[in-house]
C-alpha cells in the first residue's frame, strides 16, 4: 500500500500521511455504526425499539449525537489540572488509534507492516492507561480518581494473561507479524488457529482444545482491557457515576467515547487475526474465481471488518446480559485463574509445537 | 518525611445513579474499604405529618399515596385500617377482598421495581427493563380500576373509591399464569447468575438480633431468617383466611441474612402473593363497596397505633384524634426509614461497590424515608 | 401475653420510687405514663425482664400536646406558652407477642427526655426526628442533630402547633 | 471565543442552514441527566423502560451532569434539595434545557399550602423550558413534553432575536 501510494504521489512523506490517515476513515464510520448498533442491540434485547426518529430506524442517531457534542460547551472547571485535563482524551485516543497502524485490513493494506506487530500493539495500548490515569487525576474528582485507579490496575493486570496467550501463539506460529499470521491461515476456515492451524496431522488434533482455551482466555482478558461489562468497573455507573470521564463534557467526552469503541474493535480484530484467520475469507474469494484481482483486497477488508464486528457484537451481547464483578473479584479472576491457566496453556502449546 | 495515609470522604448523592432517589451517603474510606457510612436524609421531606394535621381524615389519603410511591395501595390500606380502628367500623366483605387483591398486586409491583433496580445496582441493565414490562401489566390492572397509574387514592375509609371494572377479574386471572414463568425467567437471568451470586452472597450480613434491635422489618428482617410477617403474626383485614407461606432467608448461597437472601425473599414473596390473589379472586362476594363509608368522619377522642405489612416492611400509623374532623397528630412509622438505619451497621468493612449492593437490598423509597 | 394492667403492676413493683399511671380513658389504646427522666432505666427493664422481653421498639413519636395557654399577638400569630410535649413509645415483644404504649411528658419550655438509644438502636433516628420536629432534647443521645430539615434551619421546630414558617430560606421564597 | 459564541445580528442563508443542522442535532440527541426526585421519577423510569421507550427519541440517560443536555426535574423540590439542583444545573454544559415534570416542581403541587420545606416551583431557582402538568404525569405526557421541547429547539436560531 505504502509503496503503491509513494509511486502514485511521488512523495514518501505524503504517502505516509495518507496511509496513516486511512484508519480514521475506518474508525469514525465504524464508531458511528457501533454506537448505533449498541443502542439497537440493547434495545432489541430489552423488548424496546431503540432510536427510531432520526433516519431509517435511527441510523443517523450517532451523527446527531456527534454534531451535538461538537456544539456543547467545553467545561474546564477551575479546580482541574488544565494541562493534563486537556491532554488526556487525546492521549487515550492516540493509544487506541496507534493500534490500528499494525492491523492488517487486507494483505495489501496494512498501515505499517512491521515484523513486531503484536509486540507493538501490546506496547502502544499501554498509552491508554496513561491517558486514563491522567484524566482521573487531573479531574480533581474523587469518582474520577477511583475510576482511573481501578482502570489502571485492571488494564495492567489483564495485560499479563493477554500477553501470555499471545506468547503461546507466537511460539506456535513462529511469527510476531500480524500479516504473516493472517497469511498462514489462508484458503479455508479449517486452517484457522482456533481449529489448530494450517498444519495437518496429529498435532492439529492435539492442539485444538488448547487453542480453544487460549481463545477464551484471550477474549475474557481483552474484555477487561477495554473496560466492557462484566469488567466495566472504571466507569461503573452505579458506583462511580461515570468513572474517569465524569468531569468531561462535549468533544473531550466524545474522544473517550471514540477511543472506547475504537479499542473494542481493535481487540476484536486482534482476536480474529490470532484465531480466526484475520482478513482471510473462510470460503474463498469471489474475485479469484471471477478473475478480477482488484476485488480481492476489498473482500479481505470486508471479512476483516465483519469478523471484528461480530466480536464487537458479542461484547455488546455480554454487556446487556451480565452483571458487573467487584474490584477484588476482578483481580482474583485475573491473578488466581486466568494467569495460571494461561501459563499452563503456554507450556502445553510450547511442548506441542516442539515435538 | 514519613508517609501518612488519610481517610477519604466520598459523597454519594443526592444525585447519584444508585441511591434510589435523593439520599446522600457520606462514606469514610480507606482505599476502597468503607470505614463508616453516614446517611443524610431529608432531601425529600415533604411535611406529610404537618399536612395530616391540617387536612380532614379523607383528605389525608392522597398524601399517604405519595409517601411510598411504589406501594401507594398499601399506604392507603394502612391508613384506612388505622382510621377504621379508631372509628370502630366494619367494612363489607367485598371491600376486604378487593383490598387484599389490590394490596398483593401492589406488593408484586413494588418488589418488581426493587428487584429490577437491584439488578441495575449490580450492573445488569436488562432485568430492570424486564421487570418494568411486568410491572406495566399490573399498572394496567390498577388503571382500569381507578384510572391512575401510580398514585391511586383508591381505598377510602370504610370502602373504596370505585368498584372494580367488570373485566378486572378476568384480566387478573390472565395475569397469574403469565407472570409465573416470568419469575422463573428472572431467576435464570439474574438470581442464579454466577456473577450476581458472587456479588451479593456473604455481603452485608445482618444477624437476627441486630435486625430486631434496629427495628428492621419486612424482607430485611425475613432475609435474616426470622419468620415474621404481620399478615400472619398480627393479622389485619382478612389475611387470616388465606393460605400462604412466609419465605425467609436460608443462606442458600452464602450466610443467612446476606444481600442475596434479602433479594431472594422478595422473589419468593411474589410467588406467595400470586397464591393469595388466586385464592381471593374467585371468592369476591357481591355488594356495594361504598355502603360503609361514613357520611362524616369524626372519630372520638383517642389514639391508635395500627400496623400493616407493606412491601417494604412494617408500616405503622400512629393517629391521635382530638375529636375533630382532622387528626391531631399522625406519625408514620415508615419501614424504609427504620430499615435504612441498619445500613451503617451492615456496610462497615465492605467495599464501595458493596455499599451500593447493600443499599439496594434494603430497598428504600425516599418518599417514605423522608415523608 | 400480659395486658397493660399487669405490666403496670410489674413496673410498680420494680420501681417503687417512681410514679406510673395507666390511662385507659381513651378508646382503642391504653397507655402507661412514666417519668421522662427515668425512661432509660424503665426501658432497660422492659427489654430485659424475662416476663416482658420487649425487644422491639415499633415506633417512637413526639407529640405536641398543645395544652398550654394560647397567646395571640397583634398580627394574629398564635404562640403557646407552658404545657407539655410528649413522647410515645410503642413497644412489642417478638418473643411473647404482647405490646404496650408508654408515654412520657416534659415541659414545653425546656423539653428534655432521656434517650433510649442504648436499649433499642432504632431509637437513634426516631429520636433525632423528634428533636428535629419538636425540639425535644434527648439526653445521652450519641448524635443529636437535625435529620430531615437542613442542618442550618433556624426557624424552629415545624411540627409544633405554633410553628411559623419563615418567609425566606437561603434567599429562596418559602411561602407560596 | 468560537464562532458559535458570537452573536449574529442578521440572518443569511449560511446561518439558516447551520441553524437547521445544529438544531436538528440538538433536538435529536437530548441526553438526560439520570436523576430522579420523587414519585414522578418512577414515571420517568417507566418512560425510559421498554413500554414507552425514551430511547426512540434519542434520549439517553447520563449519570453525570457534564454530559447531559436536559434535566428532568421529576418530583417535589425541597428546600434542602433546591441548592443541589441549582448546582447540578450549573454543572451542565450549554446548551441545556429543563423539563419540569409534575405539579410539585411546577408550583408545589399538593404541598403548596402547608409544605414548610417544599419549594413552590422549581422555576424559582432555575429557568424552565417545558412544564409537564400532572400528579404524576403519565409517560405519554412526558413524551409530549419532550416533543414540545424539541419543537422549541427547532425554532432556535444563532441570530439574536430583535424586539
Amino acid at each position: 500500500m505504502f509503496e503503491w501510494l509513494s509511486d502514485l504521489t511521488g512523495n514518501q512523506i505524503l504517502a505516509a500521511f495518507i496511509s496513516a490517515a486511512l484508519p480514521v476513515a475506518f474508525i469514525v464510520p465504524f464508531v458511528i455504526f457501533a454506537v448505533w448498533l449498541e443502542r439497537k442491540v440493547s434495545a432489541h434485547m430489552q423488548d424496546r425499539l431503540g432510536p427510531m426518529r432520526v433516519g431509517w430506524h435511527g441510523w443517523l442517531q450517532t451523527i446527531a449525537d456527534f454534531f451535538k457534542l461538537i456544539q456543547k460547551e467545553d467545561i474546564v472547571s477551575s479546580e482541574v489540572d488544565k494541562k493534563f485535563f486537556n491532554m488526556a482524551p487525546y492521549l487515550v485516543f492516540i493509544g487506541s488509534y496507534a493500534v490500528y497502524a499494525a492491523l492488517p485490513f487486507s494483505n495489501s493494506y496494512i498501515g505499517s507492516n512491521i515484523d513486531l506487530g503484536l509486540f507493538y500493539i501490546i506496547a502502544v495500548s499501554g498509552l491508554v492507561v496513561a491517558g486514563i490515569l491522567m484524566a482521573g487525576w487531573a479531574s480533581n474528582n474523587k469518582y474520577s480518581l477511583y475510576g482511573a485507579m481501578r482502570s489502571a490496575a485492571q488494564i495492567v493486570s489483564y495485560e499479563i494473561p493477554t500477553a501470555l496467550v499471545i506468547l503461546a501463539m507466537v511460539m506456535f506460529t513462529g511469527t510476531l507479524s500480524l500479516a504473516k499470521l493472517s497469511d498462514l491461515q489462508t484458503s479455508s476456515f479449517w486452517n484457522w488457529y482456533i481449529f489448530g492451524g494450517p498444519d495437518w496431522g496429529w498435532s492439529k488434533l492435539l492442539v485444538l482444545p488448547f487453542m480453544l482455551v487460549a481463545f477464551l482466555l484471550f477474549y475474557i482478558s481483552s474484555l477487561a482491557e477495554v473496560n466492557r461489562t462484566p469488567f466495566d468497573l472504571p466507569e461503573a455507573e452505579s458506583e462511580l457515576v461515570a468513572g474517569y470521564h465524569t468531569e468531561y463534557s462535549g468533544m473531550k467526552f466524545a474522544m473517550f467515547f471514540l477511543s472506547e469503541y475504537g479499542n473494542m474493535f481493535a481487540v476484536s480484530a486482534i482476536a480474529s487475526v490470532l484465531f480466526f484467520g484475520g482478513y482471510q475469507s473462510p470460503i474463498g474469494y469471489i474475485g479469484n474465481s471471477l478473475g478480477i484481482s482488484w476485488l480481492v483486497p476489498f473482500e479481505q477488508v470486508f471479512w476483516f471488518a465483519s469478523k471484528g464486528i461480530f466480536f464487537v457484537f458479542v461484547q455488546m451481547w455480554l454487556r446487556w446480559t451480565l452483571p458487573r464483578v467487584r474490584v477484588d473479584q476482578l483481580m482474583t479472576l485475573c491473578w488466581k485463574y486466568l494467569i495460571p491457566y494461561a501459563f499452563v496453556n503456554l507450556i502445553i502449546i510450547g511442548i506441542i509445537s516442539l515435538i | 518525611m514519613a508517609l501518612k495515609t488519610e481517610e477519604l470522604v466520598l459523597n454519594m448523592g443526592p444525585q447519584h445513579p444508585s441511591t434510589h432517589g435523593v439520599l446522600r451517603l457520606e462514606l469514610e474510606l480507606e482505599g476502597e474499604v468503607v470505614k463508616n457510612v453516614k446517611p443524610h436524609l431529608g432531601y425529600l421531606h415533604r411535611c406529610f405529618e404537618k399536612h395530616a394535621e391540617a387536612m380532614t381524615y379523607p383528605q389525608v389519603i392522597p398524601y399517604t399515596d405519595r409517601m411510598d410511591y411504589l406501594a401507594s395501595m398499601y399506604n392507603n390500606f394502612g391508613y384506612v385500617v388505622a382510621v377504621e380502628k379508631l372509628l370502630g367500623i366494619q367494612v363489607p366483605e367485598r371491600v376486604e377482598y378487593i383490598r387484599v387483591i389490590m394490596g398483593e398486586l401492589q406488593r408484586i409491583a413494588s418488589h418488581l421495581v426493587a428487584l429490577g433496580t437491584y439488578g441495575l445496582d449490580i450492573g445488569a441493565f436488562t432485568p430492570f427493563l424486564y421487570c418494568f414490562i411486568d410491572r406495566e401489566k399490573i399498572l394496567n390492572l390498577f388503571e382500569i380500576t381507578c384510572g391512575a397509574r401510580l398514585l391511586y387514592n383508591y381505598m377510602w375509609v370504610g370502602g373504596l373509591s370505585h368498584d372494580i371494572h367488570p373485566d378486572f377479574v378476568r384480566l387478573t386471572k390472565e395475569f397469574i399464569p403469565y407472570f409465573r414463568p416470568r419469575i422463573k425467567e428472572l431467576n435464570d437471568l439474574l438470581t442464579f447468575n454466577k456473577i450476581f451470586i458472587e456479588r451479593t452472597a456473604n455481603i452485608g450480613v445482618l444477624p437476627v438480633d441486630t435486625a430486631i434491635n434496629y427495628g428492621a422489618s419486612g424482607p430485611v428482617l425475613r432475609g435474616s431468617g426470622f419468620r415474621w410477617d404481620l399478615r400472619k403474626n398480627d393479622p389485619y383485614s382478612i389475611y387470616d383466611r388465606f393460605d400462604f407461606d412466609i419465605p425467609v432467608g436460608q443462606g442458600l448461597v452464602g450466610t443467612v441474612g446476606d444481600c442475596w437472601d434479602r433479594y431472594y425473599v422478595r422473589v419468593q414473596e411474589m410467588e406467595q402473593s400470586l397464591r393469595i390473589i388466586e385464592q381471593a379472586i374467585d371468592n369476591i362476594p357481591d355488594g356495594d363497596v361504598q355502603s360503609a363509608i361514613p357520611k362524616r368522619i369524626k372519630p372520638p377522642k383517642g389514639m391508635v397505633y395500627s400496623r400493616v405489612e407493606n412491601p417494604k416492611g412494617e408500616l405503622g400509623y400512629f393517629i391521635i384524634s382530638d375529636g375533630s374532623t382532622s387528626p391531631f397528630r399522625v406519625k408514620v412509622r415508615a419501614p424504609s426509614f427504620v430499615n435504612l438505619s441498619v445500613l451503617g451497621e451492615m456496610s462497615k468493612g465492605h467495599l464501595v461497590a458493596d455499599v451500593v449492593a447493600i443499599l439496594g437490598s434494603i430497598d428504600i423509597v425516599l418518599g417514605e424515608v423522608d415523608r | 401475653m400480659k395486658n397493660p394492667q399487669e405490666i403496670l403492676e410489674i413496673l410498680k413493683a420494680q420501681f417503687p420510687n417512681l410514679e406510673f399511671q395507666l390511662d385507659a380513658s381513651l378508646p382503642v389504646e391504653t397507655f402507661i405514663i412514666a417519668d421522662a427522666m427515668a425512661i432509660n432505666k424503665i426501658s432497660n427493664f422492659l427489654a430485659e425482664n424475662e416476663e416482658l422481653l420487649f425487644d422491639s421498639l415499633m415506633n417512637l413519636s413526639g407529640v405536641d400536646d398543645a395544652n398550654g395557654t394560647k397567646v395571640k399577638d397583634e398580627e394574629g400569630n398564635e404562640t403557646i406558652n407552658g404545657g407539655t410535649l410528649s413522647v410515645y413509645y410503642h413497644l412489642y415483644s417478638t418473643k411473647i407477642g404482647h405490646k404496650i404504649t408508654v408515654r412520657v411528658s416534659t415541659a414545653r419550655e425546656n423539653p428534655e427526655v432521656e434517650s433510649v438509644e442504648n436499649v433499642w438502636k432504632t431509637a437513634n433516628w426516631h429520636e433525632r426526628e423528634a428533636f428535629d420536629m419538636f425540639g425535644i432534647k434527648f439526653l445521652n443521645h450519641s448524635d443529636l442533630r437535625r435529620i430531615l430539615m437542613p442542618y442550618d434551619w433556624e426557624a424552629g421546630y415545624p411540627l409544633r402547633k405554633d410553628y411559623k414558617n419563615p418567609e425566606f430560606y437561603q434567599g429562596m421564597k418559602v411561602t407560596y | 471565543m468560537g464562532l458559535l459564541d458570537k452573536e449574529f445580528t442578521d440572518g443569511n442563508i449560511v446561518i439558516a442552514k447551520a441553524d437547521d443542522l445544529l438544531n436538528w442535532a440538538r433536538l435529536s440527541s437530548l441526553w438526560q441527566l439520570s436523576f430522579g426526585l420523587a414519585c414522578c421519577a418512577i414515571e420517568m423510569m417507566a418512560t425510559s423502560a421498554s413500554h414507552y421507550d425514551f430511547d426512540r427519541f434519542g434520549v439517553m440517560p447520563r449519570p453525570t451532569p457534564r454530559q447531559a443536555d436536559v434535566i428532568i426535574i421529576s418530583g417535589t423540590v425541597t428546600l434542602k434539595m433546591a441548592t443541589r439542583i441549582k448546582r447540578l444545573y450549573e454543572q451542565m454544559p450549554d446548551p441545556k434545557y429543563i423539563i419540569s415534570m409534575g405539579s410539585c416542581s411546577n408550583c408545589g403541587g399538593p404541598y403548596w399550602e402547608h409544605g414548610y420545606h417544599v419549594l413552590k416551583g422549581v422555576d424559582r431557582i432555575i429557568p424552565v423550558d417545558v412544564y409537564v402538568p400532572g400528579c404524576p404525569p403519565r409517560p405519554e405526557a412526558l413524551l409530549e413534553g419532550l416533543l414540545k421541547l424539541q419543537e422549541k429547539i427547532r425554532n432556535e436560531s444563532l441570530v439574536k432575536k430583535t424586539a
